[in-house]
C-alpha cells in the first residue's frame, strides 16, 4: 500500500461519490469516510491501471515496459455486461465455436445455456476438448473468435445467469 | 538458429533467457502462472501465455498445457531453464514428438545421469573416482572388511534414506560393529527397509562443479565453481575458480570432460564433486541443466552459457576450443533470496518497495524484481543474484562488500539473505578460503 | 511511511475533500480526520521514520542507506523557538565563538545582536573569518559547539528577531 | 594508501570514485551543493559535507570551502573528476601547499597539456605526428607554398577563432587566394583581427583516443577508444576497441606512450587524435584527469582505472606490465543524458519517478539516478552510463540494444537519449564501423 494508492482510492471514491470506505487485507485495512457520510462501498483502483494498459501496442511492448502500471492479460473487461459470468479456458490450446468445420456452432448469442453444456472446443496436443458452461443462462457475447489461440483462464463467453 | 523460443520457467532464470534470445534474434514467447502475470520476464518478453493458476504443479509443470502454448505460438524451440521441467526426459521427448527442439540434452543424458547409481556406475566405466562404497551391506564381517579395504572414517546409510537421516559415522573399527546394528535398526524404524550400506566419509569436503559444455561429440570444460557455502544443501554463495591447487584443478576438469565425453553429453552440464583436504576429488552427479550459479563461470571465461546451449541446441555444433577458454580472474554470486537469515531462513514475502541494485566496475545483477513487485508464495525465494569479478579474490570478496553495501531490497516486512552474505564475507574463515560444506553450521552460527 | 508518503496522502485527502483516514499495517498506522478543515493530526508514522533514522550509525550510514528516505544535512528543527531566525555558515571551516582561545565570547545566549554584528568566527584556510549577524534580535540558542568543524549552510544560531 | 578521500565532484563519477574508494578500504567524504544533498553519491559516501548554493561557481568550483571541507574531513587526498576542478593546476598545488595529494597529473603535467599550441610543441618534440599547418599567414604566396607542401584539401582558420566560426575548407590551389581574402576579411568582421593560418583538413575522420597510466617514470597504454559518435563535439557513444587496422592501432598507442614518456605523466590521461581515411593519425589533445567514458576501456581490459588512480598517486608506482594488458573482446557505451533527442537535445529535467536499468551478461550501468531523484538544472544532463561488453563489436551491438530495450528512465515530462542510441545502434553504417565525426549530422538526421 502507498500513497499513490490510497491517492487512487480517494480519487475513485470522488469519482464515484462513496462517502466511507474501509479495506481490510492480510496487510492493512484502510478506512475512508468523506464529508456526508452515507455509504459505504469499496473503490476499484484496479481498474485505474487497466486503463493504461490499452495504450501500449503489443508489439512495442518491451522497449515500453513498465512493469508497475501494467497489468498483464489483457481481459476484456466484464463491466459491458454488469452482472454477467465469464466462462474461461480452463486449458491453453486453439478455441473452436463448433464440433466440426462443416457444423453448426455450439453456441450463439441469444442461445440459452445450462450448467455443464458444451459451449466450445479447445484443441491442444491434437485432442479436441469440450468445455462445458460453468452456469445456466443466457450467452451474451462470445469473446474470442473461431480459431483463435487462447490462454489459461482467458475470457471466452459472458453469460447472464438465469 | 531458431525463430521462436517458449521460455518454460520463471523469475530471474525465464529473464536470462529472454535476454540471451533477444542478443541472438530469437523471439521469446513467456509461459506464466497466473500469479507471475505482471513480472518481469512476462512483461519483457516478445509474447506471454498463461498456462494456469498460481500452483506450480498447475502452471510450471503442466506438460499439457506448456506444449499446446509452443503449439499456438509456434515456437521452434523450448528452454527449461533449472528446475521445473528442466530435468524430465519424458518432457524432452514429448516436445520432440511435436517437432519443438528441446535446449538442454538428449533425454537419453538425462536418464543416464538422472538417478545417483547409474551416474556412479557411469563414473566408474569412463575411469572418474566415486566415493568408494559398498552395495547393500550383508553382514557385519562384510562391513569390516570394506571398511579396512576404504580407509576410516567411513559412513553407513540406509538404502531408502535420503536428507541426512540415518546416517551414521565410524572413526575405528572398534565401533563398526555396533554402528551397523543401530544403523540397521534406526532404518527399518524411520523408512520400514533395514538395508545400509557403507562409504567412505570424506570429512569437511569442500564442493567442487566442474561446467562442461558439449555438442554430442565434442566436449570442453570452463573450469570450476566452489559452491561450498551452503546451508542444508542449498548453495548461497558460489565462486570461481576455487582456490583448489593448480593440478587438483587440472585433475578435476580432466576427469569432468572425460565423464562427459564418455556419454557424448551435449549441452550445458555441470558435475558435481566433493573434494577432500589432501585434494581427492569424488564425483556425487551431474546435473544436466543451467544452473543458478552460472554466471561465475560467464564471468571469468566471457563466455555466454545460455547463447551456446542455443547455439548447440540449433546444431551450430561447439565452436568453442578448450584452448581459448581461459580462467581470468575471480568472480563471486551471492544468491539474494527472501529469507530472514535471523529466524532460521524463514521465507519472506511482500511487496518490494525499493529496490537499488548496485552498479559500476565489475558488478553484475540478474534479477527480475522492480519496484511495486510483489513476491508471489507460491515459489522459490530467490529474488535475484549479485556478481562481481575482480583481478583476484581478495578484490572480489572487497567488490562484494561494496557492492552488497550499496544495495537495497526494501518493503514491508521484507527480509533478505543480503546481512548474511555481508557477514560470510567478513569472516575470517572465509576470507583465507577455508571453506567446506559445513561452514555456515560451523562458522556462522552463534 | 515517510513525511513526503504522509504529505501526499494529506494533500490527497485535501484534494479530494476527505476529512477522516485510518491506514493500519504490520509496520504502521495511521490515523487522519480533517473535520470541517480545522482539526489536523496526524499518528506516529513520523516518529517511525525518525526512530529508524537515529537507529542508523553514522558509519554504517552507507550500508542502509535508502535515499527515497533520508534528509540530507541533519538541520536542527527551528520549530524549538518559534518565530526564530537562523544565522548559517557562509563558508566551510571551523567554528569558533571567541576572537581568542583567552576572549570572551562574541555573543551567548540572551545576549541581543545587532544586524552586522560580528557573532563568531569560521576558520577556513587558515584565515579567520569574522561572521556577522543577518538580523537583529536576542540570541536563543547556539548550536554548534565551539572547534566544531561546519559545513555550507549549517545553523549556528537561533535569533528571534526584534 | 590514503586513509579518506575528499570527492570534489557530483553525479555519477563521485559515485564511480566512492566505489573505488570503499573497495580500496578509502573512507570517502563527497563534497556538494545544496541542490545534490539528497544525491546518490552524497547518501553513499562515508561522509558528505555541503560546500555552497546550488550554483556550481559558488560549489564546485569553490576552491576554499573544498579545501576547508579537506581541512575539517581530515582528507588526506581529493579526487577531482572530470570536469570542474580536474585540470586546474593551481588548485592542485593549492591542496598540496596544504598536505593533501591531488589524485591526478602533476601540475607541471597539466600546464605542459593545458593549451593546444604548447601541447602541439611538445607532440612535435617526441616525435608525434599532428595535424600539419602554418603560423599566421603573411601572405597568400605564403599559403600557397604551404598548401602545396601540406597538400590539398586545407582548412583556413581564424587564430582569435573557435567553435568552428570563420573556417574555410580548400580543395584546389586556385580557390586558395580568394579564400584567404575572404577568411581574412569574415575574422576581421567576426573577431577583431584578421589572422588567419592554413592547416591540412582531415576528411571525414575518426576521432581515437588512447588511454595511459603513468606514474612519471613508467607509462603503459589501455588500448584506444573510437568517440567518433559525437553531436557538436559532444561524445554520446564510445566503443572499445576502434576497428582500425592492428597496425593503425599499434602506431597509435605507441606514439600516444611516447608522448606521455616524454613528459613523464603521472596518472591516468588520454591522448586525442584524428585517424583519416588512410589510417594516417593526428595528435590533437591530451585530456590530463579520467573521462566519461573510461568504462569502455575497464571493460575490454580487466583494470579498475580509478583504483589504478588512486595507487599511482599514493606513491605505490604503476603496477601494471604493457604485455599483460590486453584487448579482449568489444565494449560499448551509452551516455543516458536527460536530453530529449527530438527537441535537438534540449536538456530535460524533473522528476525521475521509474527507474529500472538493464542487467544480465556482460552488462555495466553507472548511475547516481534512483526513483525519486529529482534532476537538479544546475549541471550537465548526464544521467548514467550503460556499458556491454561481448566478444566482438556485432555481439556488442546486438548486447546494448537489448540492454536499451529494456532500460526505463521515466517521469513528468522526462526525455532521455535512450531512443537516439537505439537509432545509431540500428543504422547500418554504425553497425559496419562507417562512423566519422560527422556521423550524426550525416547519417542520423532527416
Amino acid at each position: 500500500m502507498n500513497p499513490k494508492e490510497v491517492k487512487a482510492i480517494l480519487q475513485a471514491m470522488v469519482a464515484t461519490d462513496t462517502n466511507e470506505l474501509t479495506l481490510e487485507t492480510p496487510d492493512y485495512k484502510l478506512s475512508v469516510r468523506r464529508a456526508a457520510a452515507v455509504q459505504q462501498q469499496i473503490a476499484q483502483p484496479l481498474a485505474v491501471a487497466a486503463t493504461q494498459e490499452q495504450d501500449v501496442p503489443p508489439q512495442t511492448r518491451a522497449q515500453t515496459a513498465e512493469p508497475q502500471q501494467q497489468t498483464p492479460a489483457e481481459k476484456p473487461a466484464a463491466s459491458d455486461c454488469p452482472g454477467c459470468q465469464e466462462i474461461t479456458a480452463p486449458i491453453v490450446g486453439t478455441f473452436y465455436r463448433k464440433p466440426a468445420p462443416d457444423a453448426e456452432p455450439f453456441v450463439n448469442v441469444g442461445d440459452r445455456v445450462e450448467k455443464g453444456q458444451v459451449v466450445c472446443i479447445i484443441e491442444a496436443m491434437k485432442l479436441f476438448n469440450e468445455i462445458e458452461s460453468e452456469v445456466s443462462g443466457v450467452i451474451k457475447k462470445i469473446l474470442v473468435e473461431d480459431g483463435e489461440p487462447v490462454e489459461y483462464g482467458q475470457p471466452l463467453f459472458l453469460v447472464e445467469p438465469a | 538458429m531458431f525463430k521462436k523460443v517458449l521460455i518454460a520457467n520463471r523469475g530471474e532464470i525465464a529473464l536470462r533467457i529472454v535476454r540471451a534470445a533477444r542478443e541472438l534474434g530469437v523471439r521469446s514467447v513467456v509461459v506464466h502462472s497466473e500469479a507471475d502475470a505482471d513480472s518481469l520476464p512476462v512483461l519483457l518478453a516478445d509474447e506471454a501465455i498463461c498456462i494456469g493458476p498460481a500452483s506450480a504443479q498447475q502452471s510450471y509443470l503442466n506438460i499439457p498445457n506448456i506444449l499446446s502454448a509452443a503449439i499456438i505460438s509456434g515456437a521452434d524451440a523450448i528452454h527449461p531453464g533449472y528446475g521445473f521441467l528442466a530435468e524430465n526426459a519424458q518432457f524432452a521427448e514429448m516436445i520432440a514428438e511435436h517437432g519443438v527442439t528441446f535446449i538442454g540434452p538428449t533425454p537419453e543424458n538425462m536418464r543416464m545421469l538422472g538417478d545417483k547409481a547409474t551416474a556412479r556406475r557411469i563414473a566408474r566405466e569412463a575411469g572418474v573416482p566415486v566415493v568408494p562404497g559398498t552395495d547393500a551391506l550383508e553382514s557385519v564381517a562384510e562391513a569390516l572388511a570394506a571398511a579396512a579395504q576404504i580407509g576410516y572414517p567411513v559412513i553407513l546409510k540406509a538404502s531408502a534414506g535420503g536428507g541426512g537421516r540415518g546416517m551414521r559415522v565410524v572413526h575405528t573399527p572398534d565401533g563398526l560393529e555396533n554402528a551397523v546394528l543401530q544403523a540397521k535398526e534406526e532404518a527399518r524404524a524411520a523408512f520400514g527397509n533395514p538395508e545400509i550400506y557403507l562409504e567412505k566419509y570424506v570429512e569437511e569436503p569442500k564442493h567442487v562443479e566442474v561446467q562442461v559444455l558439449g555438442d554430442g561429440k565434442k566436449v570442453v570444460h570452463l573450469w570450476e565453481r566452489d559452491c561450498s557455502i551452503q546451508r542444508r544443501h542449498q548453495k548461497l554463495l558460489e565462486e570461481a575458480p576455487s582456490t583448489l591447487p593448480q593440478e587438483v584443478r587440472r585433475g578435476l576438469t580432466g576427469a569432468a570432460v572425460k565423464l562427459a565425453k564418455h556419454i557424448n553429453y551435449q549441452s550445458a552440464g555441470t558435475l558435481e564433486f566433493l573434494v577432500d583436504r589432501e585434494g581427492n576429488y569424488y564425483f556425487i552427479e551431474m546435473n544436466t541443466r543451467i544452473q543458478v550459479e552460472h554466471p561465475v563461470t560467464e564471468m571469468i571465461t566471457g563466455v555466454d552459457l545460455v547463447a551456446e546451449q542455443f547455439r548447440i541446441a540449433a546444431g551450430e555444433g561447439l565452436r568453442l576450443k578448450q584452448k581459448d577458454i581461459i580462467s581470468r580472474g575471480h568472480a563471486i554470486e551471492a544468491r539474494i533470496n527472501a529469507e530472514d537469515p535471523d529466524r532460521n531462513f524463514r521465507p519472506s514475502i511482500g511487496k518490494v518497495e525499493t529496490v537499488l541494485w548496485p552498479g559500476g566496475t565489475g558488478v553484475r545483477v540478474d534479477s527480475h524484481l522492480y519496484t511495486g513487485y510483489e513476491i508471489p508464495s507460491h515459489y522459490d525465494s530467490l529474488l535475484g543474484k549479485v556478481i562481481v569479478w575482480a583481478e583476484d579474490r581478495q578484490a572480489a570478496i572487497k567488490r562484494m562488500q561494496r557492492a552488497l553495501g550499496e544495495a537495497v531490497v526494501d518493503g514491508p516486512g521484507l527480509k533478505t539473505t543480503i546481512p548474511f552474505h555481508k557477514k560470510v564475507l567478513d569472516n575470517a574463515f572465509f576470507r583465507r578460503g577455508a571453506i567446506y560444506t559445513n561452514f555456515i553450521a560451523r562458522r556462522m552460527s552463534e
